[in-house]
């Protein structure tokens, strides 16, 4: 188990209902937390398209989380 | 150099600081909230941005435009809260020695600004619903499932 | 709307004129007067221009641009007389619903109106020669001998 | 003979010494002008990259002058 702060942003932040939380999750990747943090809000969201970054540096979904890292779920950007 | 701010953008001053005695050409793009988005009356919009990794992102991003475009000088600068219709949500600016470097950088740092920097669009509309603007091409740009 | 000037451009009072409320992107290319040109030293520059075939040939390449890259609004103003170094030459400004639109009809308005429109510059170097400044690529677009 | 009015620009007005002059002239086209203002004032300038306009209106340089037109003679544009 690991401690991770999960941060959300933008519509991830308004489905969840808080802005940050830590989690003790069983995660090795990335993509592990974001499920982990799915489930447990229930999200319907569309899950692609997002994406992420470890300690405020752009990872990818299969990058590794360690202990006290803080992963931050990005939602789609504005784009267009 | 690029920025996040919260206060109307003062294209002026920006434009000011770009001045530099090789430039022969500048190019300027301006991102402005338009009344519609597909079919939808757009009363205002909200920007959020998660500052630190629009800055370094978009550092990098000014570095790659500057490698395959060479320019002399280049800022942005990208709005964040409410904002009315109108009003400049984005401001880039470029000057270069000749037009072709000036506009093909500023191209391109908007181009990837926009899919790859940390901002999100808020939609208000006259309806009173509101909703967040996804992209719909950033399946193309890599992320993950 | 294209217009000839003898006093410096007033940039952001005409970009103000092309406020559009259903614009999401404004794209401006300026002309700056650069301290060398091919390797001669630039003092300052004159611009001599035929305004009544400027203004005609000028609204022909404005229609052409929206016919193209559907904009909402344009304009264009050249400075004439003697410039100093980092005037702006030559302004265009253009608000069109994208940014693609607004890109491409800025570069093509700035690109036609270099070769097709009755303005020439005169160099005036660093050494006190002066010089009408040719433009070598003019063979390309149809000009007799 | 014709009467034509000739407008030089730029170079070519500093070559010709004047910004305009009214000549009597055996000429059916614009090329015929030009040609014959360029042994009138003894240029050495190219000849080629220049264009002409007749009486305000972009011209080729087989457009036919009349009697009274007003023939503009530009060197090439500043371009860049």
């Amino acid at each position: 188990m690991k401690t991770i702060t999960v941060r959300y942003f933008a519509m991830f932040r308004e489905h969840a209902g808080v802005a940050e939380e830590t989690l003790r999750l069983d995660a090795r990747t990335a993509h592990d937390v974001f499920e982990s943090t799915r489930a447990r809000h229930g999200s319907t969201e569309p899950n692609g398209h997002c994406k992420v970054a470890i300690n405020d540096h752009m990872a990818d979904w299969d990058s590794p989380v360690n202990d006290g890292d803080t992963v931050l779920l990005f939602p789609p950007v504005a784009g267009g | 150099m690029i920025e996040v701010s919260d206060a109307p953008i003062d294209t002026a001053a920006l434009q000011r600081s770009l001045t530099n005695p090789a430039a022969g050409g500048y190019c300027a793009f301006e991102g402005w909230v338009r009344n519609e988005n597909e079919g939808h009356k757009v009363h205002r919009l909200e920007y959020e941005a998660y500052e630190p990794l629009v800055i370094s992102e978009g550092e990098k991003v000014l570095a790659e435009a500057r490698e395959r475009f060479p320019y002399l000088e280049a800022r942005c600068v990208h709005r964040v809260g409410l904002l009315e219709l109108g009003e400049c949500a984005v401001w880039i600016g470029v000057a270069a020695p000749h037009r072709d470097e000036a506009f093909k950088a500023c191209r391109y740092i908007i181009d990837e600004i926009k899919v790859r920097l940390p901002i999100w669009k808020k939609e208000h509309y006259a309806s009173g619903d509101s909703g967040w603007v996804n992209c719909e091409r950033c399946a193309a740009h890599g992320f993950a499932d």
